[in-house]
């Protein structure tokens, strides 16, 4: 029997346990978890519609998260992805707004500017970080506020039609949603973002796990010094990765801002830049493992409506299980030596018996 | 019984994840006297001592002070019951002085009152002829200095049981003589000590009575008077040890390593190393003897690229690298073997295939167009196995974190030679390992000299040095002191060298 | 641009349905917030007050949704939920819900759909109210209106100001129907009333609240008296900037908005901070669209308007802070607006900001 | 420009206080060894638990339900903060990890409690603190009208606290002892001090703090509680970095925020600050600290053990 519990084991336990505690919750508030849950689920996933949604929620969830896990293997924290998203998003919402090319083209430039914008806010805390040691978590939360308000203004002064809080409608040419799609999912919000993030899950597996790149970031990741002490450049990469884990960020603001919604957002940071944290350490920042955390997520997140509208709980219930749910993935200690705990009563149990081992 | 022990450790056990550092270990110490514990890397000494100082908690065993038995389960409990340590590691605060460091813990008012603590510490430092100002900061004072605190340490929660874990090992032949003279001090003041080294010199010099310790269990209990330094060796070990390290004569080819007045800053952003000139040939080994913190880590640095440069310049075959990056140095053929295996040689997390490739990886057959070529890289890492005999679960697949530190010292030392350097830099090669390990690791290196390669060998343990060296360069505040032939000299003259005291100037 | 107006006169009222309605459980009315909370002083407490209104007289089933963000996926998603749920009467207020409405009118064709300060279309302003959708507009710069000049009377003479949250038209209309009416009691009533145009501002958000606080102490310092609010969050913080100064004994007043605010400002147990409040009667508005539908006389595929000729804006019919002369004043002026006499401008003109 | 502080600089400090009341208690966490990233959500349950408080007590009370509220709110940031000490020094969990997931627990937790307390998220109180005039200091020339004004309570017993804890850090043996655990944590434990006890009271005074923040928040500018503090917590992570780990240091970078945070709301009132780009105004505070960031990063006083595990390969 195996001492150590895999990574995957634990964030399947420590799901549960989030989820138990929300049971827990629901019945602190007299309502009935089993309802509660079942509604949760069903409202994820009743109809072609819902799954369309749920997907299209975990679309950006997907980069979101990969952004952040892929920042976590170079050891650095990407609290930023909620401004590298505004970011990317401003600026493929620029072009979409501006130019004027044959839909091809039109998009896959908005797909560029979008990495770009992501890219460079992700680049400045990296470079403080490799040159100045500024910690990543406080530079990316500045740079969160900062492009919170340069965000606001570039829009409010370039991008507004008529309403004051968000940006013009993007053309239809200009947004990720393509009809096929839409009428097959039975008008749900689904869109080309979802392919853009499944190729981004197979890149950034290659990246980690195949290449040169990949082993020097993980090099730096779990060992700093030796990495330097080997001739690997430790400032090149950090810079490296947060400029890619920015870029990740970018493309999920793409898909937010002209896939799932149809114009930019101003005057609030985006919550998925956040549930993208909590996404990477459920997925144990490996790229499946994200897909995976993020569908799930993106079933709470979808559902959550339609149970509140069915019970009395309200969808803030699903939040709060994801809190936990991490709470108990950072913890795994814990489960980690009750395991122990369980695996020694059975070993002395046999022992008794005057079995050895 | 009529010997009064001060303090009995009986049939103590303590298990780690993995180790039995402790198996039933019983240990007797005597009023008045010295006893020392004698044992190889991991014996299983320091974690005896933790139990006694509360630090570790025993799973097995009982613990008698002046004949009553107690629970000894943290720090505080030791104080009161007399018992004070200077750890093997000093436990200090960097930047509190050295009364702040003495009175932590015992502070005995609410609000501090340094002027008075000050006062005591400064007598008591009179009292055992350690003088030292109780207002330094540690950063500021010398390694010596910083153990005489620790010693003050216990001496300020007047302690009578002394405990002192390899406090040699840091410390200039004379400074080790000083502290003989301070623990004869202290056990004519009735004070009892125990003391664990490596060093048998020592032990024959001050100590009454030696246990040996070996993988966890007491090997015995000698009297030290009537007891040879080689069958302590012997007991200590399990088997008969050649204290010497059989090599031919070196045959010097031409300069591969040429330093040329090197001067870099250290950590506190002074001159750590001035203006430092040497020569390494192909087919010798130099040893650069110092005491810790003497400028060996700023050299070493400076030499792989870790450090930068302030003036000076560096040679390898000719070619001049003063500039150059990590990369550019190893690839020109300078190899190192770093200090501290976890934190410079090994990334734990990775494969062991993978660590063998951690300098190469980049370059075919290891990676083509950007990928990695994991065939190579395993064909690699299990070569570097065998020849190297690295012992592990699951070969090349094995976490380099599962294999125990001979091991790990074995990988990294064949992942250097494999890759057929010009210049091999070995720093502390042989730390925490057993005499196993050690010598297989000696003769590698001889080997690399004899294959004409030029090795440069950085080690606090003078023996090392004086054993495996062709050539012996010591240096001291930075500065080189002297390079003599290793067979022209002794331990005594290599010593004040490494006091500083030139050759000639004397006394 | 009066549209059709409902058989009901009072300010505000509860109007007593002729046949006593059972429990119709089977009639859900449902509600899906804008940005704020259904407590935020604003049009999503006015409208869901409006439903909680009617589902105690007609004992109905209730149930509000807050979207995670305010795009129209979102939106959309709450009215799926709702649908599914069974709530087919679904109350939306904000012009936000505009093209979300188009989508949805036509998406779930036997639902109904209460759009509040705006009208369903494509992206292209061209208004589509399909059959079973209302549309309701208000006369905001009336509400405005009366209560710049309720503030002008009371105060007689002294400087007012405005904090609105952004710069949409809603507010906006707010704010300069508020101009007119403190210009119109300097004219007629020979008040002596100040604006200053450096106190005439938006705040950016509806969210800001310490910024509300910090920019009332700003106006209070400078010497303003009261200040209007239409600006969500960033009122409240304002609010509480008034209230702390009129316990420490000074003399400043709020004007509340879309609701009456009178309750918020109430500092010592007894005593409130808000002068008067500009309502427009959102909770009405959902009211009588519910008492329609029971009624089976739902104005589908219209677009209404609530103004003073419909009583559905103007000042609450309590106003402790007010004399009674300044009151009557305000009804006069209200028949005015009412009989056209007086006209109040929507548009900025001259107006600041 | 005399006009513009006198105006700006009384809100400045109200603003100023619950930033410099975080920052103190993140302060104490880290000088103790535990980084707090979890401040955010500490001031959140403070925020709440104040709230809560205050209103079912205002009727009965009405003065003294605000003082209760503030205890509630440190109280509870105190229990909150149990979480990540549990967490980080029982569990060695990654301290940042256990911080964020703390606050997201607060975040959601909070709101779904006022929710179902209130049905809508927010909770309003009647009344906060009252501001007065310091009778005769407030008299002074010049510091007078800065300082003196329109100053609330609570403004003075942080600063009070802020002084008691500077006292406490480098006058006495808790102090000492609480350094020691955050630069050498063996050490300390080999002089007899219990690492793990020390670091849960760090931990838990920070808790304590950033949950008076949140109340302070709640009493004096806000008087409604909303689900957010809208990354104060965070900011005074900053200004704890920015103010060296220094007790007098985190006051005037926690003041330099609160002004330039106040400045840049106020600005559209002062006809002088409306000429500068409401932009620059915004970004300000969060620009200059990166400058800041980078301008200490040489010279970083940050406590040496810091974020790392403490282990004594006991048990
Ligand atoms: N804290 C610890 N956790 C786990 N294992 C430990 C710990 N400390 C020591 N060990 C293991 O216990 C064994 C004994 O260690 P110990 O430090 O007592 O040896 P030692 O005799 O002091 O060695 P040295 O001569 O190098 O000081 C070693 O195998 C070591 O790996
Ligand atoms: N926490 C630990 N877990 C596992 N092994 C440990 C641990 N602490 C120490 N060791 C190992 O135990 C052995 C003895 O431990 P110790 O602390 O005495 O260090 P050491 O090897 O003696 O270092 P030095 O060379 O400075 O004497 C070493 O091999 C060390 O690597
Ligand atoms: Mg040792
Ligand atoms: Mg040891």
């Amino acid at each position: 029997m195996k001492k150590e519990l895999n990574e995957v084991t634990k964030s399947l336990i420590a799901t549960f346990l989030g989820l138990l505690a929300g049971a827990l919750l629901m019945l602190s508030i007299g309502s009935n978890p089993i309802e509660g849950f079942t509604y949760l689920l069903k409202g994820g996933t009743m109809s072609i519609e819902r799954i369309g949604n749920t997907l299209s929620t975990a679309t950006t969830l997907i980069l979101t998260g990969l952004s952040v896990a892929f920042a976590f293997r170079t050891g650095l924290f990407n609290i930023g992805v909620s401004g590298q998203m505004l970011i990317g998003g401003l600026c493929a919402t620029i072009v979409g707004l501006t130019l004027d090319f044959p839909r091809p083209i039109l998009l896959f430039i908005m797909l560029i500017v979008a990495i770009i914008g992501g890219a460079i806010w992700g680049i400045i805390p990296g470079l403080l970080k490799a040159k100045f040691n500024v910690h990543e978590v406080v530079a990316t939360i500045m740079m969160n506020w900062i492009a919170l308000w340069v965000v606001y203004y570039t829009v409010q002064a370039f991008l507004i039609d008529v309403q004051e809080t968000q940006s013009a409608d993007l053309p239809a040419v200009a947004q990720l949603k393509v009809p096929w799609i839409t009428e097959l999912f039975q008008g749900s919000s689904l869109n080309l973002g979802l392919v853009v993030a499944l190729l981004a899950v197979i890149f950034i597996k290659i990246i980690l796990d195949k290449t040169t790149l990949g082993f020097e970031l993980k090099a730096v990741g779990f060992n700093r010094d030796a990495a330097l002490c080997n001739g690997i450049k430790v400032s090149r990469n950090i810079i490296l990765s947060m400029m890619i884990a920015g870029g990740l960020a970018g493309l999920a603001g793409l898909t937010f801002y002209t896939g799932f919604a149809e114009n930019m957002q101003i005057g609030i940071l985006p919550a998925q830049g956040f549930d993208g944290i909590a996404v990477a350490l459920l997925g144990i920042s490996t790229p499946y493992g994200v897909l995976i955390a993020a569908i799930f997520f993106g079933i709470l997140h979808t559902g959550k409506g339609f149970m509140s509208a069915m019970t009395d709980i309200p969808p803030q219930i699903a939040n709060t299980i994801i809190a936990i749910i991490i709470y108990f993935t950072a913890t795994s200690l814990l489960i980690q030596r009750l395991w122990v705990k369980i695996l020694r009563k059975k070993k002395s149990k046999k022992n008794a018996k005057g079995g050895v081992d | 019984m009529k010997d009064n022990f001060v303090v009995e450790m009986l049939n103590i056990r303590k298990e780690f994840p993995g180790v039995v550092a402790n198996d039933n270990i019983t240990i007797q110490l005597k009023q008045g006297e010295i006893l020392a514990l004698l044992g190889e890397n991991g014996a299983g000494k320091s974690t005896l001592m933790s139990i006694l100082f509360g630090l570790f908690h025993l799973d097995q065993g009982i613990i008698k002070v002046k004949g009553k038995e107690v629970k000894i389960t943290d720090p505080n409990i030791a104080n009161k019951l007399g018992i004070g340590m200077v750890h093997q590691h000093f436990q200090l605060v960097h930047n509190f002085t050295v009364t702040e460091n003495i009175i932590l813990g015992i502070e005995g008012s609410i609000v501090l009152k340094i002027k008075d603590a000050s006062k005591i510490i400064k007598d008591l430092s009179l009292k055992y002829g350690l003088d030292i100002n109780p207002n330094d900061k540690i950063e500021d004072i010398s390694v010596g200095m910083q153990q005489r605190v620790e010693i003050l340490k216990m001496l300020y929660r007047d302690a009578d049981v002394l405990i002192f874990d390899e406090p040699t090992a840091v410390l200039t032949p004379q400074e080790i003589h000083e502290l003989m003279k301070i623990m004869k001090n202290l056990t004519s003041e009735g004070k009892s000590i125990v003391l664990i080294t490596h060093k048998l010199r020592e032990i024959k010099e001050v100590a009454d009575r030696c246990t040996v310790i070996r993988r966890g269990k007491v090997i015995g209990t000698v009297d030290v008077k009537d007891t040879s330094e080689a069958k302590m060796a012997e007991m200590m070990v399990g088997r008969v040890v050649t204290f010497k390290v059989d090599k031919q004569d070196a045959k010097p080819g031409k300069v591969i390593l040429k330093i040329d007045k090197l001067s870099a800053l250290n950590n506190q952003k002074t001159l750590g190393l001035k203006e430092f000139s040497l020569e390494v040939r192909a087919g010798e080994i130099v040893g650069l003897a110092g005491v810790d913190g003497n400028g060996q880590t700023e050299l070493v640095e400076a030499l792989t690229g870790l450090r930068k440069i302030e003036s000076g310049k560096i040679f390898i075959n000719g070619k001049n690298l003063t500039k150059s990056s990590i990369r550019e140095r190893n690839e020109t053929g300078i190899a190192h073997i770093p200090e501290d295996r976890h934190k410079h040689g090994l990334v734990l997390e990775f494969s062991l295939g993978d660590n063998m490739i951690l300098k190469e990886y980049y370059h075919p057959p290891y990676s083509k167009y950007g990928f990695l070529q994991f065939d190579q890289i395993k064909k690699h890492a299990d070569d570097v196995i065998s020849q190297f005999d690295v012992r592990s679960g699951r070969g090349n697949a094995s976490k380099a974190a599962t294999l125990s530190g001979g091991n790990q010292q074995k990988a990294i030392v064949g992942r250097e030679i494999s890759s057929n350097p010009d210049l091999l830099i070995a720093v502390q090669p042989t730390r925490g390992l057993d005499v196993g390990a050690i010598e297989y690791i000696h003769k590698r290196l001889i080997e690399q000299r004899d294959s004409g390669k030029a090795v440069l060998l950085i080690s606090l343990e003078l023996d090392e040095i004086l054993d495996l060296s062709d050539k012996i360069a010591v240096i001291n505040h930075g500065e080189l002191i002297d390079l003599v032939n290793a067979n022209e000299t002794n331990e005594n003259e290599v010593g004040l060298m490494m006091a500083g005291i030139k050759r000639g100037e004397g006394q | 641009n009066g549209g059709e107006t409902t058989e009901d006169p009072t300010a505000t009222p509860t109007p007593e349905p002729t046949v006593e309605f059972g429990d119709n459980t089977d009639f859900k009315v449902g509600m899906v917030t804008d940005a704020g909370t259904i407590d935020d002083k604003s049009f999503n407490q006015g409208t869901w007050e409006g439903i909680l209104l009617a589902a105690d007289d007609f004992g109905l089933d209730t149930k509000y949704l807050k979207p995670d963000g305010t795009t129209q996926a979102e939106y959309l998603t709450e009215i799926g939920n709702l649908f599914d749920a069974g709530y087919k009467f679904i109350v939306t207020p904000g012009f936000k819900f505009e093209t979300t409405i188009f989508e949805a009118q036509t998406k779930y064709p036997d639902a109904k759909f209460i759009l509040l300060d705006g009208y369903p279309h494509v992206g292209d302003w061209a208004p589509v109210v399909a059959e079973n959708t209302v549309s309701i507009f208000f006369a905001e710069q009336e509400a405005g209106f009366y209560a710049g000049l309720a503030t002008a009377l009371q105060l007689e003479d002294g400087e007012v100001g405005f904090i609105g949250g952004m710069e949409i038209p809603a507010v906006q209309k707010f704010n300069w129907g508020f101009q007119q009416g403190i210009a119109y009691a300097n004219d007629t009533y020979g008040t002596t009333i100040v604006m200053n145009a450096d106190n005439f501002i938006y705040e950016g958000s509806f969210s800001n609240v310490a910024g509300g606080q910090q920019l009332a102490a700003g106006m209070f310092d400078k010497g303003v008296d009261a200040i209007f609010c239409a600006a969500g969050g960033v009122g409240v913080g304002a609010i509480n900037e008034a209230k702390t100064r009129a316990e420490g004994g000074e003399d400043v007043w709020i004007v509340g908005v879309d609701v009456d605010q009178y309750a918020d400002g109430i500092y010592d147990g007894t005593n409130s901070i808000i002068l008067t409040s500009a309502m427009k009667g959102i909770d009405q508005a959902a009211y009588d669209m519910i008492l329609a539908e029971t009624y089976g006389t739902f104005p589908g595929g219209e677009m209404l308007t609530y103004d003073s000729s419909n009583n559905g804006v103007g000042i609450p019919s309590e106003n402790p802070n007010l004399s009674d002369d300044v009151v009557t004043k305000v009804l006069k002026a209200f028949d005015e607006v009412v009989a056209g006499t007086i006209i109040v401008a929507s548009e900025q003109g001259s107006l600041i900001k | 420009m005399w006009d513009i502080t006198k105006l700006v600089f009384p809100y400045a400090i109200a603003y100023t206080i619950p930033l410099m009341i975080t920052a103190l208690g993140g302060l104490f966490s880290e000088r103790g060894g535990i980084i707090n990233i979890g401040l955010e959500g500490l001031m959140v349950v403070g925020f709440f638990a104040s709230a809560v408080t205050i209103t079912s007590l205002q009727i009965f009370l009405p003065d003294l339900s605000v003082w209760i509220g503030l205890l509630a709110g440190m109280i509870a940031g105190m229990l909150f903060s149990v979480l990540h000490a549990f967490a980080s020094i029982n569990l060695n969990a990654n301290q940042v990890i256990s911080g964020t997931a703390i606050n997201m627990i607060a975040a959601a937790i909070t709101v779904y409690l006022a929710r179902t307390l209130t049905g809508s998220g927010n909770i309003t109180i009647q009344s906060g603190l009252p501001r007065f005039d310091i009778p005769l200091l407030s008299k002074i020339p010049f510091l007078g009208p800065l300082l003196f004004s329109n100053t609330y309570a609570s403004t003075w017993l942080v600063l009070g606290i802020l002084f008691l804890s500077w006292f406490a850090l480098y006058k006495t043996s808790f102090g000492l002892r609480l350094r020691a655990c955050g630069e050498h944590p063996y050490a300390a434990a080999s002089a007899g001090i219990n690492v793990y006890r020390m670091r849960y009271i760090a931990v838990m005074i920070s808790g304590a703090f950033a949950g008076l923040g949140g109340a302070v928040i709640l009493v004096t500018y806000s008087g409604e509680f909303n689900g957010s503090v809208a990354g104060l917590g965070f900011l005074a992570l900053a200004a704890l970095i920015f103010g060296q780990w220094k007790p007098f240091g985190v006051l005037g970078a926690t003041f330099f925020f609160g002004s330039a945070v106040t400045i840049a709301n106020i600005s559209q009132v002062i006809p002088e600050l409306g000429v500068i780009p409401p932009l620059l105004l915004k970004i300000f505070p969060y620009v200059i600290t990166l400058v800041a960031l980078i301008v200490f990063s040489k010279s970083s006083q940050a406590p040496k053990a810091e974020g790392e595990v403490f282990d004594l390969g006991r048990n």
